[in-house]
């Protein structure tokens, strides 16, 4: 796994460059409603980057990770609404408290396998959303219910997490993103990394290594919910809305599962990619066609899913980055030959 | 591309009789505005998004015929419709998408409370006129945003309107009044889809029912979505209350009407639905007029319109030719939303959003006014906004089935003459609906 | 109140046999070819929207309308099987499957199904007025009042017969000693003579064909809508798990318990509580019992 | 019977087996014998229609079965007991056997067959209605080859039936297999018991990288001194 | 020396089947052991039952004098216990030496200390396949020998090793058999289930007849050689005239 991934990374390494490049120069200099896209990209990016380092690695799906997405959201937001606390330290509360919220709910579910673990999963997702329905308050903490959460503007203040110009929140995405990766890097390269890896393929032979499969999936669950909690703070500021029937939906779940799945699960940075091929399509077919022919965007959608899933079944890394090096290898014959015996 | 109704649309038959003459006036010349519609297209709400951008539509395409805005020099009006998908996110990136890239003048969305509360306070980030419609969360217009205004009702003037209904039942039958005293009070039960739009309603109810000393015997939040409500049937058959207030989307209204027929459950002051699935066209071609006979709805329109006045006779045929149904609550809606922000751009005369904005400030239209203008189809009294940007006039009706036909009793001003609430609910459960005339069909007004 | 406790008991398990019968066929297609087929509701609602046409066009009443409809669907599901969900086996010859791409690749034909009726009929909630759905079985014992369309007790009595039918062809006949052959190894079956695709593709096909009947039983008491198939479609999930995946008295039972949770449970708390009540139980019931109900002991 | 002719296989990219030519006549019993990984078992699969044919021939009876899919082959008479017996875990062995025979063709003899095959191995008898998955290694290994034979096969490709097995079954196997040979099954087998299946063998083939470096009778091989240093440790 | 495992009375049942059945005995620490008997004695299972894979339906197990018998799998690994699978389950997404990799991080938490172990056993148990070959790639063999190097890796006292041999043929089993001395000598307790009778009396120092589920007789492999319950039961007389 690592020493390949890593090789076909670097080789394609121009390519990379040039998108990452992309990812953060090129907002600078689009429209507004441009920019739009690109944060969306983002967002998706880093909630399918957090769910891959428990799903990817462990090979389990989560189809109700929108859960641990809300109740970063919520919490953040409930510190600043009811105790004025500055988003920004709020953040990191509220990462602590879904890492723990994480762990404590993987304990049961991780016991489960395959389909009973999704849908275990799903059926979880659907509980908390109808609990904060129904519910105004919560060991006395108002959840304001259906309703949910309502953050008034403050003025542009930093402090506050609010700015004038979507390319500051698009600049902060990009450091949490970031992070993430860094973080998927790191585990994948470490004891917990193989650790996960091993217990993807065959869960018996690991035991009999000594893994412990339940406290390694669980490290992966806090970890993971940790880093999408801060998505969670980040939707809720940027939208400056948390509403429970669509941040605990099915749909939200569905929707990070999808772009983690379509990307590459499993790899370092095929949630990015993911995010990148299919958040432009979906936002692309919505405004042009949700106003005419409504559903015809997601009828396209998925289409493009199922044509992904027949040729690159396990999802666009591989395949991309292999185009990449190829295009690569033939730009740059002329130098690579002398490189190549050089190496050897 | 975004749905662009105007100038393609209505262009080619006068272009056709423009040929035939010769050419007037350059099109290129004619200066075009923009209206931006953001809907739930897709999911829940779907059908009722629909019939809104249907009257929107048919009001655009109405302005549109009859030469544009007119202190424009005949601007054309262009409509881009978005799907809001009933989610919050998208519906505010919609609204986004609508001040940014198609520089719109005014948006008018987003039915869902849940989808305008983020959606209209990116308007307002972005200093673009935005009228609510459809959402009658109280918030909305309650955060001093100055961008923000709503053409229709806030949640608790439905409430109130309803519960004032009930006392006009009172009133109208003093046999009936005098039997629930001897009772021990009048009792309700409360059943609604436990999302933010039922559950206000609820609880703003209650807050209204208990200043009156009315009994709750039952308080029922339901998760939307049911096949079967008969556990929730036989719930209140046993509470057996007087009133039974429901507010349910239409696929959850029409199960639960269904199932309250089959249980014969008859209280004696009648079902009263705060709208949502009772106004939708869908739930009359659905529910057989047995199952909706004698119930209430509050109806965000007064239903009396098209026989009070030819004009909007003569739209809610056009709406039937269109679209297959007679004007609904939905449809008045979105048509009044987006003649009112016609009329506030043609006070204005410019595509200046702050000019429009003071238009919408300084804006006074009177039902008795609108014989050419047609604004107003909704059936308010007026249109004016208040401080916080609401209209302080939107009132609906509240209405009865009788024989499959909505009579309208309260306000008195929208009273179909001639008719009275039946009061109480008659136990007819064997010969119901038997003559009941096909839903959309007029009262004849005696 | 034990009145209406009887009574609740009755409609959740009239209502519970409903959910079984949608069900059934999702278990069946998991049973024998592991996937989880995530457009199971989508098909179930293109089922009712073909009854619906034949309803209005040519007055054909679903009861009727399953002999034309059920071909249809069981070619629709021979064909899914066959032109998406083998070409993705195929590939991954030899190496186990991986059933995130079976997923996905089910969750796309689903919204693909849903949107293209989306697009064609609109969101409106359409329904078919027909004799069943209009006629009532009604007990009346003093104030004791029981009173149910009759299409939904049909519906009840329907989760029994495909059950009965889906278990007779799976364990008592040659193809279902084949289809099980297959779903347990099929490189082993294809050594024994046996067409692993085209058996497949049968079970696929059988699956939703069972669908297809759910579905005349549903577009009777039910609406017919594009939305409709989110509804069933994650229940039917739920209570497949719940009753074990594959097996087809589980998914009855599940039904059965979902229906009767949710109708007896709200006579003692409010319905949206009750809703919570059933996935509590739900997962509950699995953390005891990982593979289900009556699901076969060990992963899957 | 049988007629191979140039066959090249692999995974993938890779090529495992580059161009074998093998035949199988009437009544033989043949064996492949190689070191671990010289590609038997891909040859087999290849054989088998399991995995795509890049190139060459395969006959049977005079009819090219080259790329057809493993049922199809299956039909023209040839069997195969797999390498890691492969059973079907949650049925019984009786219907583990049944499954054998499960063409319209072999369908009807089916009965006699089980009684046949619970004759052979009476330790089936006893266990035949416990679930295949449930059985030790050597009782499922038997289960493989009364389910291979249940089809009364023209030819029957064995590939290593006598992994896991106790030193009794292994002579218990060695019987069976010249029994069925005796009855008129052509039989090819794959085996690192190479003394013992070599002695038995008609013919013999040895395979090292994907190829062909030797054949001849059996007992020929056997004296061979270049393999009995390889296979045989002597 | 004393002994390492010691089983007292165990048993086990599957549904009504009785697959070990009141079985004791105890290895000594350093021995190599063999386990034989025919199919479905019940080796895998009492090879499960030392392992912590499932726990005995009754009777106990001691390791090192502790009571393990509810232990779990993968806290006998840290105690020194690893074992092989009759059926290999290599994790196929890896290379080699990161399989080794697996293994060697119970001890340690750096990344380039468990490459240097893995490789280090990559030349120890002698394989030829390339350090960075894809687990699922390699041949039978090598399966085999990656799964005594990933449970060498652990560091092990005890090792189980069920079938190593199984599939190979005798110039890899000979092979194999070095191995096994070679692992013996660094102080490892070895219990080997193997049906190759030649290879496991050369191999064993004593040998464990196991026989529907229970112990049938055990000795040097002289003892068991020339045992007549072993030789109807198992060996056969064919086997028995054979030497
Ligand atoms: N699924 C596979 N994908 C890629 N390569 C494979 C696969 N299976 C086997 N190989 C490779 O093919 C080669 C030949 O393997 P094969 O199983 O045919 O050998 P064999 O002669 O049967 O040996 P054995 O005695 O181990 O069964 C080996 O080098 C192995 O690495
Ligand atoms: N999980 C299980 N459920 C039911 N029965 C089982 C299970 N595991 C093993 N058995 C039974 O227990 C008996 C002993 O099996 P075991 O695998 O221990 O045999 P073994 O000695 O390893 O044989 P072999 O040499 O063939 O591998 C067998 O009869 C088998 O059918
Ligand atoms: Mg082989
Ligand atoms: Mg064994």
């Amino acid at each position: 796994m690592n020493t390949k991934e890593h090789s076909n990374f670097f080789q394609g390494k121009v390519f990379a460059i040039l998108g990452l490049l992309i990812l953060l120069i090129v907002p600078n200099f689009v429209d507004t409603n441009v920019q739009i896209v690109f944060i969306l990209i983002l967002f998706y990016a880093l909630c399918a980057s957090c769910w891959n380092i428990v799903c990817g690695f462990v090979g389990e799906l989560s189809l109700g990770h929108a859960v641990f997405l809300g109740v970063g959201a919520y919490i953040s937001s409930l510190l600043l609404m009811d105790c004025s606390l500055s988003p920004w330290i709020g953040m990191f509360i509220a990462a602590a408290i879904t890492a723990v919220f994480g762990v404590i709910v993987g304990l049961p579910c991780f016991r489960l396998h395959g389909p009973y673990f999704a849908l275990t999963t799903i059926a979880l997702g659907e509980l908390i959303r109808i609990f904060v329905e129904n519910n105004e308050t919560v060991f006395g903490i108002n959840l304001r219910g259906a309703m949910g959460l309502v953050l008034k503007q403050s003025g542009n203040q930093f402090i506050a997490f609010e700015f004038a110009n979507k390319i500051t929140y698009y600049y902060v995405l990009v450091a949490l993103v970031a992070v993430t990766i860094l973080v998927t890097w790191l585990i994948k390269n470490s004891k917990l990394g193989f650790y996960l890896t091993a217990i993807k393929s065959d869960p018996d032979a690991a035991e009999s290594l000594g893994i412990k499969l339940t406290k390694y999936k669980l490290i992966a669950m806090g970890i993971s919910c940790f880093l999408i909690s801060f998505a969670g703070t980040f939707y809720a500021q940027y939208f400056r809305y948390v509403g429970p029937s669509r941040i605990f939906s099915h749909d939200m779940s569905v929707q990070i599962a999808l772009i983690a799945l379509v990307g590459g699960q499993g790899t370092v940075f095929g949630p990015l990619m993911g995010a990148c091929l299919l958040v432009p399509i979906t936002e692309f077919l919505s405004e042009e066609f949700g106003g005419t022919l409504p559903g015809l965007h997601l009828f396209i959608y998925g289409i493009v899913m199922i044509l992904v899933v027949l040729y690159m079944p396990r999802g666009i890394f591989h395949p991309v980055t292999k185009l990449f090096k190829s295009i690569e290898a033939k730009l740059f014959s002329f130098g690579k030959k002398s490189v190549q015996k050089g190496e050897k | 591309v975004p749905q662009t109704v105007a100038p393609a649309a209505t262009e080619a038959p006068t272009q056709a009789a423009a040929a035939t003459e010769t050419t007037t006036t350059d099109s290129a010349d004619v200066p075009v505005v923009k209206i931006g519609f953001v809907w739930p297209l897709t999911g829940n709400s779907a059908t009722i998004g629909q019939q809104h951008s249907d009257g929107a539509l048919m009001a655009i395409e109405e302005i549109n015929a009859n030469g544009g805005i007119k202190s424009m020099g005949g601007a054309k009006i262009e409509a881009v419709v978005y799907d809001s998908e009933t989610s919050p996110d998208v519906g505010s990136s919609r609204v986004e998408t609508l001040c940014t890239k198609d520089n719109v003048d005014i948006i008018v969305g987003c039915y869902n409370s849940a989808v305008t509360f983020p959606a209209s306070e990116v308007a307002q980030r972005y200093s673009t006129p935005f009228i609510s419609m459809g959402g009658v969360k109280n918030e909305i217009t309650e955060r001093g945003y100055e961008w923000v205004f709503r053409v229709n009702n806030k949640a608790s003037y439905d409430v109130a309107e309803m519960l004032k209904g009930v006392d006009l039942c009172l009133q109208a039958s003093p046999d009936t009044a005098a039997a629930v005293e001897a009772d021990g009070g009048l009792t309700y039960a409360l059943v609604y889809e436990s999302t933010d739009w039922g559950s206000d309603n609820a609880r703003i109810w209650k807050e209204e029912a208990d200043k009156r000393g009315w009994t709750c015997v039952l308080d029922e939040p339901v998760t939307s979505g049911q096949s079967d409500m008969s556990a929730q049937a036989i719930k209140i058959k046993k509470a057996n209350p007087d009133v039974i207030n429901f507010s349910f989307y239409t696929n959850d209204a029409i199960v639960f009407t269904k199932a309250l027929f089959a249980n014969k459950i008859n209280p004696r002051l009648g079902v009263w639905s705060v709208g949502g699935g009772s106004q939708d066209a869908a739930f009359y071609k659905a529910c057989s007029p047995a199952e909706y006979e004698y119930s209430f709805v509050q109806e965000d329109w007064n239903v009396s319109m098209p026989y009070l006045y030819d004009w909007a006779a003569k739209i809610s045929e056009d709406c039937y030719a269109k679209n297959g149904y007679y004007i609904t609550s939905f449809f008045a809606q979105g048509w009044t939303a987006a003649k009112v922000a016609i009329a506030a751009i043609e006070a204005a005369g410019t595509n200046d959003k702050e000019a429009i904005r003071q238009a919408l400030v300084n804006l006074d239209v009177k039902l008795e006014d609108c014989a050419d203008s047609h604004i107003i189809l909704t059936g308010y009294p007026e249109i004016k906004f208040d401080q916080d940007g609401q209209n302080t006039f939107s009132s609906g009706t509240i209405i009865q089935y009788q024989n499959g036909v909505q009579i309208g009793f309260s306000p008195l001003s929208a009273a179909t003459p001639g008719y009275s609430p039946i009061i109480p609910i008659p136990d007819d459960f064997a010969t119901r609906g038997s003559t009941s005339k096909p839903w959309g069909t007029a009262p004849e007004v005696k | 109140m034990l009145d209406s406790v009887l009574l609740a008991l009755i409609y959740g398990i009239l209502q519970g046999g409903a959910y079984g019968a949608i069900a059934l066929g999702l278990s069946v297609i998991f049973g024998v070819t592991r996937v989880t087929n995530f457009a199971h509701g989508a098909m179930l609602m293109l089922s009712t929207f073909l009854y619906y046409e034949l309803f209005t066009r040519f007055g054909i009443d679903p009861y009727i309308g399953i002999l034309l409809v059920t071909p249809v669907l069981y070619l629709l599901g021979m064909a899914t099987q066959k032109f998406l969900i083998t070409p993705l086996l195929k590939k991954e010859r030899g190496t186990t499957q991986d059933p995130a791409s079976l997923l996905l690749i089910t969750l796309g034909l689903g919204y693909a199904i849903s949107n293209l009726f989306m697009m064609i009929y609109g969101s409106d909630y359409k329904t078919i007025p027909t004799a069943a759905s209009r006629s009532y079985l009604t007990v009346e014992i003093g104030d004791f009042l029981f009173t149910t369309q009759w299409s939904r007790v049909i519906a009840f009595l329907a989760a029994f017969i495909i059950g009965f039918a889906l278990w007779f062809i799976i364990n008592k006949t040659e193809l279902g000693k084949k289809i099980r052959a297959v779903s347990q190894n099929r490189d082993a079956a294809a050594i024994c003579g046996v067409d692993v695709y085209k058996t497949y593709a049968v079970a696929f096909g059988l699956g939703i064909a069972a669908v297809a009947v759910a579905g005349a039983c549903l577009s009777e008491y039910y609406f017919v809508q594009p939305q409709v198939g989110t509804l069933f479609g994650t229940k039917s999930f739920l209570i497949v798990v719940l009753g074990g995946l594959g097996s087809i008295p589980g998914a009855i039972l599940g039904g059965l318990i979902f229906g009767i949770v949710e109708s007896v449970g709200a006579q003692f708390i409010t319905s949206s509580a009750s809703s919570m009540l059933t996935f509590i139980l739900f997962m509950i019931m699995l953390f005891i019992r990982p593979s289900g109900l009556l699901g076969k002991g060990g992963k899957v | 019977m049988l007629d191979v002719k140039e066959l090249r296989a692999g995974y993938g990219d890779i090529e495992i087996v580059h161009g074998i030519s093998l035949k199988v006549l009437d009544n033989q019993i043949v064996a492949i014998v190689g070191a671990n990984g010289a590609g038997k078992s891909t040859f087999i699969k290849a054989l088998m229609g399991m995995i795509p044919v890049k190139k060459g021939t395969v006959t049977f009876d005079g009819q090219d079965i080259t790329s057809l899919d493993t049922n199809k082959i299956c039909d023209h008479g040839i069997t195969l007991i797999p390498e890691g017996r492969q059973l079907f875990p949650q049925m019984t062995v009786e219907e583990n056997l049944d499954i054998g025979a499960c063409t319209p063709t072999t369908r009807k003899d089916r009965d006699r067959k089980k009684e046949e095959m619970f004759e052979l191995l009476p330790r089936l008898r006893e266990r035949a209605k416990q679930m295949a998955g449930t059985l030790s290694g050597g009782e499922q290994q038997m289960v493989a080859t009364a389910r291979a034979l249940m089809s009364s096969p023209k030819l029957l490709v064995m590939d290593e039936p006598s992994w896991g097995l106790a030193p009794i079954l292994v002579t218990e196997l060695f019987q069976t297999i010249e029994t069925v040979r005796s009855e008129g099954t052509a039989v090819l087998i794959i085996e690192q018991n190479v003394a013992t299946t070599l002695s038995i063998a008609d013919w013999g083939y040895v395979f090292e990288n994907g190829n062909v470096t030797m054949e001849g009778a059996g007992s020929e091989l056997l004296c061979d001194e270049g393999l009995k240093k390889a296979f045989l440790g002597i | 020396m004393g002994e390492i495992i010691r089983l007292e009375h165990v048993s086990k049942k599957f549904g009504g089947l009785v697959a070990v059945d009141d079985f004791s005995g105890e290895i000594e620490t350093g021995s190599i052991v063999g386990l034989i008997g025919p199919n479905g004695a019940g080796k895998t299972t009492l090879f499960n039952m030392m392992s912590c894979t499932y726990p005995p339906t009754s009777g106990k197990i001691f390791y090192k004098g502790v009571d393990v018998t509810k232990a779990r799998t993968d806290t006998m690994a840290a105690r020194g216990l690893a074992r092989t699978f009759q059926v290999t389950k290599p994790f196929g997404d890896m290379t080699v030496v990161e399989n080794f990799m697996v293994g060697a991080f119970l001890h340690t938490k750096d990344r380039a200390t468990a490459r240097k172990q893995a490789e280090e056993i990559y030349d120890y148990i002698g394989m030829s396949c390339g350090r960075d070959k894809p687990a699922n790639e390699t041949t039978t063999v090598d399966r085999k020998k990656l799964e005594i190097g990933r449970a060498l890796a652990t560091k092990p006292e005890l090792l189980l090793l069920d079938e190593v041999m199984a599939g190979c043929n005798p110039q890899e089993k000979l092979e194999l058999v070095e191995t096994c001395r070679k692992i013996q000598k660094c102080g490892i307790t070895l219990v080997v289930i193997e049906h190759d009778i030649k290879t496991i009396m050369t191999l064993c120092e004593k040998i464990v007849i196991l026989h529907r589920g229970a112990k049938l007789t055990e000795g040097t492999p002289e003892q068991v050689a020339n045992d007549p319950r072993a030789i109807s039961a198992y060996l056969g007389e064919d086997y028995h005239a054979g030497c």
